[in-house]
């Protein structure tokens, strides 16, 4: 299933495409991390903790970033195990610049494996939704920092 | 080690003690702890109802409550519902009428029917369909397990009548 | 199937489950359990500890204060089916099944906030009232700022649900829902009421990603065939309902709804 | 006169055990000093297993051993073999656990064996796999797609077999001058079996004999016991011993050899300890063999009389990623042959390509491969009518095979060797007030009230089988059943049988027969099935095959002991065996029943032997082994009724009648039992049931929260009705019942669902009929209603 949304950020997208490839803004912003450190080029090692209703859990994995194209489009590839699932996604960032910001628009394709895929399908489009919206009001406060 | 906690309840009118783990569901300590295997586990997401008892007068599925949570309760299981010679109406009404066939279902049936009637003594065919969504079965096509409960019902109010007639 | 080791709690009084839950971050209140208890055992969940208040005697049964209805948080979904709660009791016997009904608790439910549950719809449109205890005092909020997204509530952390407010007469209500024919949650379920001032609420719960005030059927909604009270763009889709099926829903449950409660 | 039990109501004898819950099913048994296993399953449908770190695993106390692929294939573990091979068959290996690589979610890589289930469980979840993804592939029809992803090195294009059956140069000739065709391209979706009771397994190594008894779910424990024995483990197959005690239901799913039970009965042996395991529902639903799942294109044609011509059928038949028991047979010889129906066609021919993909094995299901012929083939029946404007009622009876043309050899292998379709099919008229609900149903539509009537008039070909056919066809087993009667010196009787019961009620209904044929009271009577160590070999149950098969042998068996009493009773009466009559509950001189013995007086006879035939072996019992000389052929007309709210799209089932013909019936209760729960497992399938496999082979329906199971009010109380057509070559006439109602429900279902929805234009729409997909289908005949 392909999800996708846009948020607007109100800083250009040079400043955005910078924060977006921040290992200490991007460990501020994804949501629930314990930990992200820089694992070679555009390539970091992750653990999250996933918390949505009744369920948590830690996920340890990676997430890439490819195709960069500077202050406009970047790809994620995001790999997450746990216990009870995988979570791997294939996403794209494209910035938008927009009257004195930048619009975020991003889309993906998640795959669940495992337990959270046999019962977590009904949710997967909200979560994502959740998780997105945690993620770039976090980067807005990010931005507005950067400028401060 | 693990936290084990000591837990008292009277099942079938009989009262034990016993010290298991908090996370051990009360169906597992129906059947491990006291030997009542009875009570049947179909799933565990909490909708197959194979493993309904009585907490306290009504049916639970005891798959989704730790027996700790069970302290100083009443616990019925179909071994305490009735035995041969002395059976309870559903049982005799599952037996008459054929509502049931590899049987794995059956005690939460006769469980949760009877929560049923003891709120509704007289249920329609559809409040009795209504009743038992929190049951599967797969082998009766659910045909003969709603006259099975029609029949318990229709027993029991000729022998509350017949009670009432001698009071 | 066994969950992960935790520790149990039985809590005394609502204090010392408060107390409990300020000392570890990582408990969780027990209620009736019947979401948590399957998540743990699929260990989509594995909490450290349980503070069970599910047997709490100040946080159950159903009592009236002049105009307002106080119901416990722990009073389950069969109290509520047998009770005479305006649209609360019709509510609560499309729940689950009997024996979840027996057991689950409508504060459990309203703290879960699964975007599915029946509930917050009727919640929603009673106007109704959640009382929320912590170890530093009690607030009350509005069902409108209580839910605020999927699986998410005004509840902080350390913070409990102790009770529910609802309106003690209102002059019509009705719940309509559609349910999902494995799990019996609502794929579309439409609250309306008309309160005893004439105001109309509605809510749907199961179609989005939390429940929601049907604002467009309460400003116009008057004619008794609801057509695009909601955008298919702000719900959620599955392999059995897509948005755009459970926005077509939402309409056909409102009607219904809509032409009960007046 | 004895009482006749043969025809009678009678309750059932197991019953009593069930509802006090003293049922002894697998996961009920104890053993000193037992121990739990717990399976770690792949989360990928694809993928390359790296490594496997158990560390963590083992360092849990309580933690007895961790087990993977590799130390089975050490030890000499075969993978587990399919029971029926198809020329050019590619047969993938099945490792009890995998040892390189995964090709389904759920594909067990490791298991654990523990003090406590809870320690196993917690252990299961500190193994630590390293996988290398690969690319999955759920769909047959995508898996045979240019450059998709290989399941199995050895099958080149995911192409397990292609299989044929029929004349397709005599198909093509008759398309060539027929009146009028029509296409319908179906899927048969995949369900799951879902026996309330999950599988379970329980290994007991006894190092003093070394002899490994074996407690499983099974429908046929003697299968098991040949494959674990022979096959897989190399145990002696007197060292092993297989017991099915108490079953909760099979439908097919319980016929299979399991990796599970391979892996206990290892572990048992290793640890030298009982080892138990029992499915969590997750894991039934990601381990339990499925069914169906059918992708086919069948085209019919018929003459300007509406007489029916040819049919052609192509079907892509998804057996998911390993062939278990009898998938190879279940969409061939058991799909195939049963394209004729109830008809008269010139020519079939049915082409059926079985394709391995990323998902649990699929095999047979309650029906297997019959209902997934008879859908095909009543749709497009009811199509066909359709588009001829004609009623699909008479349309099939135009078309029917007629009395007199039996024995009737079909051009699909199958001979007829009975039947008399019409007098069902009015019966099923008759009750349903066919007519009159059709004028109902007309004037429902006037104002906005949408019912549906299909209809299916069902045959079905079972009681599995000719030994010597189903070997000629692959098999790799005898398809013959046996029986040991034996009676006690005080004249009780054991009767033991090698089908299995694991709900079908055989303690009751073998028992009515035996209690008829020896003349003796019911309870005298105890049928003993499911122990290896207690029975002859046997086959099991499964293609309704316990009655025609199992019930015959123990006839059989019963005639001997008769055979021998009368012998007995000649001999103590000093009369000629001829003149020995066994009537009123004695064997008796003819015309003088003052000289007679009771059962009791010669059991004990043949016992003591104090006064005996010197010629006559003391005791009585008798063994017999049954081999049948054909199919039996049940049929009936279903007539299913359902109602559409059109504003939502929800179906209700709302009436549905059926006629069936088993031949002469035993026990009423016990048959209509298992029509109304075949015919709930038919609707299941058609309005409900939907296995959901996403493109990376991930199962997003795997529990009943997602998996719509049938529930009460999903079903209406049944209507049925009976036509008796006696079998004419089994000894007591009698047909199978056990999936009849499965095999013809789903059709008639179907046929009334796209019945209903004739006013707006439907043809056809794929099962199950979900809401949503009834309410596009109605949306888009009014193309205006989105915008008014």
């Amino acid at each position: 299933m392909l999800l996708e949304g846009s948020h607007f950020i109100h800083s250009p997208p040079s400043r955005v495409f910078a924060l977006l490839n921040d290992p200490d803004v991007l460990s501020r912003c994804v949501p629930g991390v314990k930990s992200l450190v820089l694992d070679g080029t555009d390539s970091y090692k992750a653990q999250v903790e996933v918390a949505i209703g009744p369920v948590k859990g830690k996920f340890d994995g990676k997430i890439a970033i490819t195709e960069k194209v500077q202050d406009q489009s970047m790809t994620l590839k995001v790999e997450f195990k746990s216990p009870v699932g995988i979570a791997n996604a294939l996403g794209t960032l494209k910035l938008e610049p927009e009257n004195d910001g930048t619009t975020v628009h991003w889309a993906g394709e998640p795959q669940l494996m495992g337990m959270i895929a046999s019962v977590g399908a009904r949710l997967i489009g909200g979560v994502a939704k959740v998780q997105a919206d945690l993620f770039f009001s976090k980067l807005e406060l990010e931005a507005q920092k950067v400028e401060s | 080690m693990a936290q084990v906690v000591a837990v008292t309840m009277t099942v079938n009118g009989v009262k034990s003690t016993h010290h298991p783990e908090p996370r051990t569901l009360l169906v597992h300590y129906l059947r491990e702890k006291l030997g009542l295997t009875g009570t049947h586990v179909g799933c565990d997401t909490s909708q197959c109802g194979s493993c309904t008892v009585h907490v306290d007068g009504m049916a639970i599925k005891s798959c989704t409550m730790f027996a700790v949570q069970a302290e100083g309760a009443n616990v019925t299981t179909i071994e305490g519902m009735g035995e041969i010679g002395h059976l309870h109406a559903l049982q005799t009404g599952f037996w008459e009428e054929h509502g049931l066939q590899c049987g794995f279902c059956t005690p939460g049936m006769i469980m949760s029917s009877a929560d049923l009637l003891s709120h509704n003594p007289n249920p329609s065919e559809s409040e009795i369909r209504h009743a038992l969504e929190g049951n599967f079965c797969r082998c009766t096509g659910y045909h003969n397990i709603v006259k099975a409960v029609q029949n318990a019902a229709h027993s029991m109010a000729q022998s509350a009548m017949a009670q009432a007639a001698d009071d | 199937m066994y969950t992960s080791e935790f520790t149990y709690h039985k809590a005394s009084s609502v204090s010392d489950a408060l107390a409990q839950l300020a000392s570890n971050p990582d408990a969780k209140l027990l209620a009736g359990g019947h979401s948590l208890i399957p998540t743990m055992k699929l260990r989509l969940a594995s909490p450290s500890a349980l503070i069970d208040v599910s047997s709490l005697p100040e946080l159950r049964g159903i009592r009236t204060e002049g105009d307002t209805i106080i119901i416990g948080a722990m009073t389950t979904h069969r109290e509520l089916e047998f009770s005479k709660v305006p649209l609360l009791s019709e509510v609560a016997r499309l729940i689950g099944d009997p024996m979840v009904r027996n057991k689950g608790t409508i504060g459990g439910a309203l703290a879960h906030a699964d975007p599915s549950a029946d509930y917050p719809a009727a919640i929603l449109a009673l106007n109704a009232k959640i009382k929320i205890q912590s170890s530093s005092g009690a607030r009350v909020v509005t069902a409108d700022e209580f839910f605020q997204g999927m699986f998410t509530t005004a509840l902080a952390p350390g913070e409990m649900l102790v009770e529910i407010h609802v309106p003690a007469s209102v002059k019509g209500a009705a719940y309509e829902k559609f349910a999902h024919p494995a799990s019996r949650y609502a794929v579309a379920g439409v609250a309306v009421v008309v309160h005893s001032d004439g105001s109309l609420r509605a809510a749907v719960t199961g179609a989005g990603d939390h429940a929601m005030r049907l604002t467009k059927l309460e400003s116009e909604g008057v004619s008794s065939a609801c057509k695009g009270l909601v955008s298919a763009s702000d719900l959620m889709g599955d392999h059995f309902a897509s948005a755009e099926y459970r926005a077509h829903l939402v309409d056909v449950m409102a009607s219904k709804a809509l032409a009960r409660a007046k | 006169m004895t009482e006749k039990f043969f025809g009678k109501a009678v309750k059932r004898v197991e019953d009593p055990r069930f509802i006090t819950g003293a049922g002894n099913y697998t996961d009920d048994i104890v053993l000193h000093n037992m121990t739990y296993a717990a399976m770690v399953r792949s989360p990928y449908a694809h993928a390359k297993i790296n490594s496997i770190d158990a560390s963590a695993a083992l360092a849990l106390p309580g933690v007895l051993a961790v087990l993977t692929g590799k130390d089975l294939v050490a030890a000499g573990i075969n993978p587990i073999p399919p029971g029926w091979l198809l020329p050019d068959l590619k047969i993938s290996a099945h490792h009890a656990i995998q040892p390189d690589k995964v090709t389904h979610v759920g594909n067990i890589v490791a298991a654990v064996i523990a003090e406590t289930r809870a320690i196993a469980e917690d252990a299961a979840a500190l193994v630590d796999v390293d996988y290398e993804m690969l690319p999955a592939v759920a769909l047959g029809s995508t898996a045979l797609a240019e450059g998709a992803p290989q399941v199995h090195e050895l099958a080149p294009g995911n192409v397990a077999f292609k299989w044929e059956i029929g004349d397709s140069a005599a198909v093509d000739a008759e398309f060539a001058h027929a009146f009028k065709t029509v296409e319908v391209k179906l899927r048969n979706q995949r369900l799951v079996p879902n026996a309330i009771e999950p599988r379970s397994s329980l290994a007991d190594y006894k190092r003093a004999g070394d002899e490994y008894t074996l407690y499983t779910t099974s429908q046929n424990p003697h299968i098991h016991r040949v494959m674990l024995g022979a096959f897989i483990m190399g145990i002696p197959e007197h060292k092993l011993r297989i017991v099915s005690p108490d079953v909760g239901g099979g439908f097919g799913s319980k016929i299979f050899q399991y990796p599970e039970e391979v892996i206990v009965l290892f572990a048992s042996k290793k640890l030298n300890r009982p080892v138990k395991w029992t499915a969590t529902r997750s894991e039934s639903f990601v381990s339990d063999a499925q069914g169906r799942d059918h992708e086919t294109v069948a085209e019919m044609c018929v003459d300007a009389d509406h007489k029916v011509l040819a049919l052609r059928v192509k079907t892509i038949a998804n057996l998911g990623a390993y062939l278990t028991t009898f998938a190879p047979a279940v969409p061939t010889y058991l799909y195939g042959t049963l394209m004729n129906g109830t008809y008269k066609w010139k020519a079939i021919h049915c082409h059926v390509t079985g394709t391995y993909t990323n998902t649990v094995g699929v095999d047979a299901y309650r029906g297997a491969g019959r209902p997934e012929a008879t859908y095909v083939l009543e749709r497009i029946m009811s199509r066909m009518a359709l588009e001829l404007g004609v009623d699909p009622l008479e349309f099939r009876r135009k078309n029917f095979i007629q009395p007199d043309e039996f024995p009737y050899q079909t051009p699909v292998a199958l001979q007829y060797d009975s039947g008399n379709y019409e007098p069902a099919m009015d019966k099923a008229m008759a009750m349903l007030d066919y007519a009159g609900l059709r004028a109902k149903q007309a004037e429902g539509r006037k104002n906005g009230k949408y019912i549906g009537i299909g209809v299916s008039t069902y045959l079905e070909a079972c009681g599995l089988a000719p030994s010597a056919l189903v070997g000629s066809l692959g098999a790799q087993a005898g398809q013959w059943e046996s029986a040991l009667v034996r009676v006690s010196a005080t004249g009780k009787v054991e009767v033991l049988t090698g089908s299995h019961s694991h709900g079908q009620g055989h303690e009751t209904a073998f028992a009515q027969v035996v209690a008829d044929e020896l003349q003796i009271p019911m309870e005298d009577v105890s049928i003993v099935h499911g122990d290896t160590a207690r029975l002859p070999h046997g086959w099991g149950t499964y293609g309704s095959r316990s009655a025609p098969v199992g019930l015959s042998a123990i006839k059989m068996a019963s005639d001997k002991i008769n055979d021998k009493a009368k012998k007995i009773a000649a001999h103590l009466l000093e009369a000629s065996v001829d003149d020995i009559v066994h009537e009123d509950g004695k064997y008796q001189v003819k015309g003088v029943p003052e000289k007679s013995k009771s059962f009791f007086d010669i059991a004990l006879m043949a016992h003591l032997a104090h006064n005996y035939p010197a010629d006559l072996e003391p005791g009585l019992e008798a063994t017999h082994f049954y081999d049948p000389k054909n199919f039996v052929y049940p049929f009936g007309t279903h007539l299913a009724v359902v109602e559409v709210d059109a504003n939502t799209g929800h179906i209700q089932l709302i009436r549905y009648v059926c006629v069936d013909d088993c031949g002469p019936i035993i026990n009423p209760l016990i048959v209509e039992g298992q029509v109304h729960g075949g015919v709930a497992q038919g609707m299941g399938q058609a309005l409900l049931e939907n296995t959901v496999y996403d493109d990376n082979g991930q199962l997003t329906s795997g529990s009943y929260l997602e998996y719509t199971m049938p529930r009460a009010d999903n079903m209406v109380q049944l209507e049925i009705g009976h036509t008796v057509t006696p079998s004419p070559h089994n000894p007591l006439g009698v047909k199978g019942i056990g999936e009849a109602g499965t095999i013809s429900s789903t059709a008639a279902i179907a046929n009334a669902v796209i019945d209903a929805l004739e006013p707006f234009g439907v043809k056809h729409l794929d099962m199950p009929y979900t809401p949503e997909k009834v309410w596009r289908a109605i949306s888009a005949s009014l193309p205006q209603a989105a915008d008014d």
